[in-house]
């Protein structure tokens, strides 16, 4: 009898400190078989243990493009994620997953994409924007790709790195913003709120363009505003929900917007399906 | 199906038979009492593992206080135990060795619920099976009893169930007079216990007074809704914000207590019980009305106040169970309306819902007129 | 009386002095009643009061409910004597103001101990034990009263303990343990109890506590156990005796009986009573040099 | 996961002898988080503390376990290192397997069990152990001194000849207090006002003393370091810089009232000093007397005044001063209640008008009962003093007579529960020996009694003068005084000689009571509004009776004199001038660190019931607005002074909420510490 | 010094929370003063007995402690004036609790002990450890908990076996 509830485990290969109390870590499986038969794909979240202390829900912050590791990104809030937060490389922890429905690339094939991320957000389309790149690299299969990504304040801002990178690439587009107030002196991105920053500076053209939006609940609403405002129509707008849930598994009972699970029928959602939902989330 | 008789007071002998088959029997029973316990001192009737039929309760008083869930969905059910060693952490399992179980005097009400429950755990929902559930119920057996006198809080017949409704169960019983009870065997289970009863049993049941007397029973229900349009009304998003929730759900204090008495709730929590550097994980009940059942890391709270975690419930049972796993949330065990210290009154909120459902003008223009 | 009670709920209505009364109305079926915010005057011919209103309704003056309470700056609430002991503690322990609430005392003759047991009227049979010997039949401390309120002499300590605190004590020690450990093998944390308290104020209870978590959150012995100890720990020298976790309790766990044991203790130790004085410091957060060390080595 | 080292200590053979510290150092590298280990003969060693920073810097441990002796050796010694090897000092804990396994268990199988478990306790513990800064708090290098007599001009002037800048708060119009009134002092007979005016004369001309003279301390608010006290300056209806202490106006003043520095034997005018020596010399008007301010009618004061510097139209004056320190020295008072119970009529010497009107009823008003002629040890002072109403002729207040027979009653009040106070007030016996050798030498041929219950003269000198005392005449009796009549112009004194079982009447001209030391009458409102602790008596309390007997129980505020407890003037005199010590290390330094090991407040969780507040010993919970972004309110919590706080954790655990933490003692750790116990100990 | 083990068929699991101005320098006292005492005793050091929360007494309870030990200065010598002062009170009231549950209150033992008290610490630890091993494992606390870790134990000595 397998028990749906047990993890697997992995090793800590790698932690990276994205901004305060935000760490990335990469992870490995410690069993050849459970990895050898592990595959996930993008939007997929997983339930991970500090043993000891509990599980904690976070998507994949990998792209399934590159298989060697997946990655997660955590902001150090309760009990578990503290406990992660104290981990050192070379620890265990446990890993059940992929859970959840998948970003519809298929969908998106010849169009232009938008990314759309604020704060501690930015993990879940990391995970696609890396896919999409890679996919793009292989086949062209998509057209434009933008971000834009805004935090509260230029430290707050994670994967720097890779903001970075994306910036220097050509044929991407990177829209950067803080808060205001949050920025630094030598700050070369905009300065203001995410939706506000997309609507007036960034401006994107809805043509033929999806938008991938990610945050807290308040930003996805006035981002969805914003878009629509532009042009965007309801089935070009797709998000990613991030409620508590704890099994993840559409049985704990916590996760359920009306009789959608998050668990299941999400984490992605487009704009349309959620107009549909119950607004209580 | 087959059909026999049985004499009510061999009940006893009943459970003593299948104590005797090495059977884990449970079965209503009265709780203790101290003596003279004051005018506070109330019956309490539950669901208890019996080593005789001696002083059982099959059949009497109307529902025990914990429904059968419990011994399938364990109040608390440890999933692993795990040992840290330095960075490496091992997992123990937890050894699945559950007794092969009779419930005997479940009300019809309650073994509906299971069917509820099953499609929750079983792989059915999403591919995902919970072994704890699916093995307990596979070594279960349901007795049930059907109902003679319903309470003032029982409404089964407002949910499609009757008093004497045999649906979930293995062995049906229902008094048919003169202290006789009509046996029905309704699955396999059913027929491997009411074959260690053989001796007991006798002949042909008496389909004509099984369904007198359960027709009989319905007519008592006093709480008479129908629930056919709650779910259509409940499909209508807008309805989500209707002025009802919040005028009766205000005085819901959001104990919680409806939830973990209600024989279908099946939410839970799972934390980590942890003694220095080893501990297990562990699944226990948990109930939507508490307000950090769905709160963010963040602080956000998508169901803030309290009558949006009771709307939530309502709408689990009438919505959520039906569109999803196609089987209803709610039994019509009363059990919630018992339990609720405030007379929080699940029949009066489908009463509204069915009231606004059949004259959705009419309550329109009643809010445009406020 | 329930006349002049709604007069005046009306006056205070109309004048727009309280934003809701919150008072008993007729319940879903014979035997019970509910609480009810009364927000328009013509309304208040919904209140009633008599023997089957136990509810303690000063639970939705705890800062706990602030999503109910979100708008009523004032609110007049219909208490009986117990239940203004426990606005009195309330305030006393800064949970609310004064001023804050309007109290329509009633005159209570004692309340039904369970809803199954109403049978049209109050009799020995059915009166809650904890109205045995009630001091505050007539309430202390009221805003409003109809009649005359006479005089009560509150200097004696309150016989209102359950005969069955009495019984357990007599046990033995193995039998009361046997006496818990069957009750509590019925808990199921659902913390009902908890929740109707009306001074559970805690913003997050220690129970639902992660850092560390002091009470093991699942419903098996130790977790039980401990919550039960600790609930009545928290309420030592501030439970006001309104006997609602017991009466909330789905599987009907007499849980007050701790605390009317520990009201005893409180009394003999420390010759307190909560929920008589709006200044009060409950025993635990004060001391005396002279306080009983007996068990001490 | 943490990167713990633990380093077991063999303290030579002393742990080694009964711990096998090689298997205790073992079973440490298998625990959780542990990364690295030492089993070493002297951690506490020059080398074995080199050790414990190279491990620490070397394998970036951040957290240390030491193994060793109990937590009072040596835990600030492996916290300095660590903090000198870059760890902060509170990620080090001691495991006390010395004290607490070597050298109490002598199975070396025991010892080690209990070691290993000791330290994997801590081991949980110390996961939990948050890097903890010192707190820097500004310092205000002010001293403020409550009370000018003896004690406070003490403290003053060793604070100030140090350099510090210092204030001194007197309620009465002069600097002096009980000791001013003194006429001469045990054991050397030396005159109280030739050695207290010289120091008055001092603190007065000092350019770092500031005398706040007819002032009273009305409130106290902050934590040491930083306090801001609000000092009322009564009214004195004289403008201080203008007088010249000339004393034109209160010669001519024509009303009197009763006189407070002379215990009431003789009448003061309305505008007064209170003693020819006064310091200041600055009269004041008591306005509850004066007929100008009562009802408009003289002022005559204010004509014969030079500098014209009369104002009857002045008003109390507030004025707020920050201060660093607080030598509280309010003195003592005589037990006004015993004294009437002996049949003498005269309240103390803050005289009859301080009393309620009930109060003065009960007092006897008529010559009827009373007895004129019973008197306590100050005003018997006052009579023998050169400066005294009888310029030092012993005269007893009836009729003036000289007293041929004196009778002197020690422990009056004292020593008994049921009359009055149950401890010793200690000076009694001297300065009853001083009496009778006073009168003696005053008088020649006059007898005196004492009637004791024991001689306590434990002191440099003292049992020499009570021998002294008994040779030039006093009469010591043994026993009780039963009661004290009348009888005609004498007093009937009935008591027993305990030593021969014989009654012994005396019939006295005049009756000395050694009426016993308490606290100044508001002693514990000056302890609420200090915000320190008091006794029963309300004398204030010490932090410790033995190693901080100078301390208040509050930070900062140190205790001089009688206030603290019955004490004659050399001790009172060497108090001060530890409280000046005291008080000079604290300003030592620039800023003051506070130790971090203090309760914080998870101001969310607060649900304000204040029971914290309550249960604070030192008034260190304070009570907060919270805004929201926009500065509207939000809610209250409690937020707990860092300067204030102790660290006690008595918040902690009335905290029903849980949202108080001591830092160092966290909830997490002690019961990470439990769940260790339980769970490997089998 | 040197009294001799005495090994009992069962011993008591004793967790001692203690005030460490008084209390734990009087256990410092008796290991300086190398006094022999009972080793069933682990000591957790708190600031003051006012700090010891009966949820620590249930905590070691739930741990498997057959005893619970708390301790600190007398009345009127707290480093903190009144912390024990509240802590008697919360151990009056707490006692009784426990009392009232069926659980028997000899297993708490509360004591004044001064730091000079060396000899009262060991006497009321030794009186104490042999009553608790008298009364035995504890049982309200102890029996039948589903304990995964303690089944997956007791299988591997069976294995072993």
């Amino acid at each position: 009898m397998s028990n749906i509830y047990q993890p697997d485990l992995m090793t800590i290969t790698k932690i990276i400190q994205e901004a305060p109390g935000i760490k990335t870590f990469h992870l490995k499986f410690q069993d050849e078989n459970v990895a050898s038969n592990f595959s996930f794909q993008t939007g997929q979240f997983g339930e991970y243990s500090a043993f000891g202390a509990g599980e904690s829900t976070f998507c994949i912050a990998s792209s399934p493009t590159r298989p060697d590791h997946i990655e997660c990104c955590f902001r150090e809030v309760g009990k578990v994620t503290t406990a992660l937060a104290n981990l050192t490389e070379g620890d265990t922890i446990g890993f059940r997953g992929p859970y959840g429905n998948t970003f519809p690339l298929d969908d998106w094939r010849g169009k232009n994409l938008i990314f759309i991320g604020g704060g501690i957000a930015l993990p879940p389309l990391r995970s696609v924007i890396w896919n999409c790149l890679d996919l793009r690299e292989q086949d062209g299969r998509f057209g434009h790709i933008s971000i834009v990504y805004g935090a509260r304040s230029v430290q707050d801002l994670v994967y720097k790195r890779e903001i970075e990178e994306w910036n220097q690439m050509e044929n991407v587009t990177m829209v950067k913003t803080v808060d205001p107030g949050g920025e630094t002196d030598d700050w070369d991105g905009h300065i203001g709120f995410v939706p506000h920053v997309l609507e007036n500076d960034f401006k994107p053209d809805p043509e033929n363009t999806v938008a991938i939006v990610c945050g807290p609940p308040i930003m996805i609403k006035f981002t969805f505003e914003a878009l629509e405002r532009l042009g965007f129509k309801q089935e070009q707008m797709v998000t990613t929900l991030e409620n508590r849930m704890k099994c993840g598994l559409g049985k704990c009972g916590r996760c359920n917007i009306g009789s959608t699970y998050v668990c299941i029928d999400g984490p992605v959602f487009t704009a349309t399906e959620l107009a549909a939902l119950p607004q209580e989330f | 199906m087959k059909t026999a008789t049985l004499n009510k007071s061999d009940l006893g002998k009943c459970i003593d038979l299948l104590v005797q088959a090495d059977l884990r029997v449970i079965a209503p029973r009265l709780q203790p009492r101290l003596d003279e316990d004051g005018p506070d001192a109330i019956d309490v009737l539950t669901f208890t593992e019996v080593d005789s039929g001696e002083g059982h309760q099959v059949g009497e008083g109307l529902l025990p206080l914990n429904g059968v869930k419990e011994f399938l969905f364990a109040k608390h059910e440890p999933l692993f135990a795990y040992e840290k060693r330095g960075k490496k952490i091992e997992i123990i399992p937890v050894h699945h060795e559950y007794p092969q179980t009779v419930i005997i005097g479940v009300r019809p009400c309650d073994a509906a619920s299971i069917a509820s429950l099953e499609s929750v755990f079983s792989d059915a929902n999403a591919g995902f099976e919970d072994p704890f559930f699916t093995e307990r119920r596979s070594r279960t057996t349901f007795i049930t009893y059907s109902c003679t006198a319903p309470d003032a809080s029982c409404f089964c017949t407002s949910v499609n169930l009757s008093p004497d409704s045999a649906k979930g169960s293995d062995l049906h019983l229902t008094e048919i007079g003169d202290g006789r009870l009509h046996v029905e065997v309704i699955s396999k289970a059913g027929e491997a216990v009411a074959k260690q009863l053989q001796d007991l049993l006798e002949g042909e049941g008496d389909q004509a007074a099984r369904e007198k007397a359960g027709a009989e029973v319905s007519e008592k229900l006093t709480r008479i809704r129908d629930s056919a349009p709650i779910m259509d009304w409940l499909m209508d998003t807008a309805n989500f914000d209707d002025e009802m929730w919040q005028r009766l759900g205000e005085k819901c204090i959001g104990c919680g207590a409806c939830t973990f008495a209600c024989p279908t709730c099946h939410c839970f929590d799972i934390v980590d019980e942890n003694k220095g550097s080893k501990g297990y994980r562990v699944k226990f009940w948990d109930s939507c009305q508490f307000d950090h059942f769905t709160l963010h890391a963040s602080g956000h709270n998508p169901r803030d106040w309290q009558y949006k975690r009771y709307r939530n419930r309502f709408n689990c049972k009438f919505k959520i169970y039906p569109e999803k796993f196609e089987t209803p949330g709610c039994v019509g065990c009363g059990r919630c309306i018992r339990a609720c210290p405030v007379n929080l009154d699940i029949t009066e909120y489908m009463a509204e819902v069915a009231h606004k459902a059949a004259n959705p003008s009419a309550m329109k223009a009643d809010q445009d007129s406020e | 009386m329930i006349e002049e009670i709604r007069n005046q709920a009306r006056q205070l209505l109309e004048n727009g002095e309280v934003d809701v009364v919150i008072g008993y109305a007729e319940g879903s079926d014979p035997s019970r009643t509910t609480p009810i915010f009364v927000r328009k005057a013509e309304d208040v011919e919904k209140l009633i009061y008599d023997s089957r209103c136990i509810n303690s309704l000063p639970i939705y003056l705890n800062k706990r409910h602030e999503y109910t309470r979100k708008g009523w700056k004032k609110s007049a609430i219909i208490g009986k004597g117990c239940d203004i002991r426990a606005i009195v503690q309330l305030i006393a322990e800064n949970q609310l103001k004064r001023d804050e609430v309007y109290i329509l005392g009633v005159p209570c003759e004692g309340v039904v101990s369970h809803p199954d047991k109403w049978d049209g009227s109050l009799h020995d049979g059915n009166r809650a034990s904890k109205c045995t010997g009630c001091d505050v039949m007539t309430p202390h401390e009221t805003d409003f009263f109809p009649g005359e309120k006479p005089e009560v002499d509150r200097s004696k300590p309150y016989e209102v303990t359950s005969p069955k605190v009495a019984n357990l004590m007599e046990l033995e020690l193995d039998k009361r343990f046997a006496f818990w450990r069957t009750d509590f093998d019925r808990c199921f944390k659902c913390y009902a109890c908890r929740e109707v308290c009306p001074h559970c104020s805690c913003n997050v209870c220690i129970t639902d506590e992660t850092t560390p978590s002091w009470i093991d959150p699942a419903a098996h012995k130790k977790g039980i156990f401990s919550w039960h100890l600790t609930r009545a720990m928290h309420l030592v020298g501030r439970c006001t005796g309104c006997g609602e976790c017991t009466r909330a309790c789905p599987m009907d766990i007499q849980v007050d009986l701790f605390n009317q044991r520990m009201k005893e203790v409180v009394q003999e130790s420390y010759s307190y009573k909560p929920g008589y004085s709006l200044e009060d410091k409950h025993p635990l957060i004060t001391y005396k040099v002279d306080d009983r060390e007996d068990f001490i080595k | 996961m943490a990167k713990i080292g633990v380093f077991v200590c063999q303290c030579g053979n002393n742990i080694a002898r009964t711990v096998d510290t090689a298997e205790v150092a073992k079973y440490c590298s298998e625990q959780d988080g542990v990364v690295h280990v030492e089993d070493y003969k002297f951690m506490c060693s020059a080398p074995g503390q080199e050790m414990f920073k190279k491990a620490i810097k070397e394998k970036g441990l951040d957290a240390c376990i030491v193994s060793a002796c109990s937590p009072k050796m040596h835990e600030a010694t492996f916290r300095n290192a660590a903090e000198a090897a870059g760890l902060n000092p509170f990620k080090v804990e001691i495991a006390n397997i010395r004290e607490q396994c070597s050298w109490v268990h002598d199975d070396k199988e025991v010892g080690t069990v209990k070691s290993k478990d000791l330290t994997k306790m801590m081991i949980e513990r110390i996961k939990f152990n948050k890097p903890l800064e010192r707190y820097v708090m500004p310092l205000t290098k002010r001293a403020l001194i409550v009370g000018g007599g003896i004690a406070g001009i003490q403290a003053a002037l060793d604070l100030a000849q140090a350099g510090v800048d210092v204030h001194i708060v007197e309620r009465e119009p002069s600097l002096g207090g009980n000791m001013a009134r003194l006429s001469e002092t045990f054991p050397t007979l030396d005159c109280s006002q030739c050695i207290m005016t010289p120091r008055m004369v001092e603190v007065q001309n000092h350019p770092l003393i500031t005398v706040h003279a007819y002032a009273e301390l009305e409130q106290l608010s902050g934590f040491i370091g930083n306090f801001r006290a609000r000092i009322r300056q009564k009214a004195k209806f004289v403008i201080d810089d203008l007088c010249t202490g000339c004393g034109e106006c209160w010669e001519k003043c024509p009303f009197s009232t009763e006189s407070e520095f002379e215990m009431g034997l003789v009448k003061r005018p309305i505008i007064y000093i209170p003693f020819p020596q006064a310091v200041p010399t600055v009269p004041v008007i008591d306005k509850t007397e004066c007929p100008k301010i009562l009802k408009d009618k003289c002022g005559l004061c204010a004509d014969v005044c030079g500098p014209d510097c009369i104002d009857f139209t002045q008003q109390d004056e507030i004025k707020e001063i920050d201060f660093g320190a607080i030598i509280v020295a309010t003195g003592f008072q005589l037990m006004p209640n015993v004294y009437r119970e002996y049949g003498g009529w005269r309240p103390p010497h803050m005289t009859p008008k301080k009393l309620t009107a009930k109060m003065r009823k009960a007092l006897p008003r008529s010559d009827a009962g009373r007895l004129v002629d019973v008197i306590n040890g100050l005003e018997f002072e006052r009579l023998a003093s050169a400066s005294g109403p009888t310029g030092g002729q012993i005269r007893r207040p009836s009729d003036g007579k000289i007293p041929e027979i004196v009778v002197f009653i020690a422990c009056v009040g004292s020593r008994d529960c049921n009359k009055g106070v149950e401890y010793c007030s200690k000076i009694c016996c001297m300065y009853t020996a001083k009496h009778t050798m006073l009168y003696q030498h005053a008088v020649h041929h006059g007898k005196s009694y004492v009637f004791y219950m024991d001689i306590r003269a434990g002191g440099k000198g003292y049992e020499e003068f009570i021998n002294r005392a008994q040779d030039e005449g006093a009469q010591y009796v043994r026993g009780r005084v039963s009661r004290l009549t009348k009888k005609g112009d004498r007093i009937l004194v009935k008591g027993a000689d305990t030593l021969t079982g014989q009654a012994v009447d005396v019939e006295a001209d005049m009756v000395v009571l050694a009426t016993a030391m308490v606290p100044q009458g508001d002693s514990e409102q000056v302890a609420q509004t200090l915000g320190i602790g008091y006794d029963k008596h309300g004398f204030f309390s010490e932090q410790h009776p033995k190693l901080m007997p100078v301390e208040s129980s509050t930070g900062g505020i140190f205790l001089a004199g009688a206030c603290q407890s019955v004490k004659d003037i050399p001790e009172t005199v060497s108090q001060a001038s530890a409280t000046a010590a005291k008080v000079l290390a604290l300003f030592s330094k620039d800023e003051m660190m506070r130790d971090p090991e203090v309760a914080i407040v998870d101001q969310e969780k607060c649900m304000n019931c204040w029971d914290c507040v309550t249960v604070c010993p030192y008034l260190a919970i304070e009570r907060v607005e919270l805004k929201d972004r926009n500065g509207n309110f939000r809610k209250w919590a409690a937020y707990v002074n860092p300067g204030l706080c102790q660290g006690c954790g008595i918040c902690n655990t009335a905290c029903r909420s849980k949202s108080i933490e001591l830092m160092g003692y966290t909830n997490e750790q002690v019961y990470a510490q439990i769940t260790a116990f339980g769970g490997d100990i089998i | 010094m040197g009294k001799k083990i005495e090994i009992h068929d069962f011993e008591p699991k004793i967790m001692a929370f203690v005030c460490k101005w008084c209390t734990y320098s009087g256990a410092d006292l008796a290991g300086t003063s190398r006094m022999d005492y009972s080793p069933n005793v682990r000591m957790i050091r708190l600031p003051c007995s006012g700090r010891i929360d009966p949820q620590f007494m249930i905590k070691a309870f739930e741990q498997g402690a057959d005893g619970v030990f708390v301790s600190g200065c007398h009345p009127g010598d707290c480093h903190y004036n009144e912390g024990n002062y509240y802590a008697r009170r919360r151990n009056t009231t707490f006692r009784q609790l426990l009392d009232f549950n069926g659980i028997d209150i000899e297993r708490i033992e509360f004591s004044w002990i001064s730091a000079a008290e060396a000899i009262k610490w060991t006497e009321v630890i030794d009186a104490f450890t042999d009553k608790v091993r008298e009364l035995g494992r504890h049982p309200q606390y102890n029996d039948d908990i589903v304990d995964p870790y303690a089944q997956f134990l007791v299988q591997k000595k069976q294995e072993s076996a």
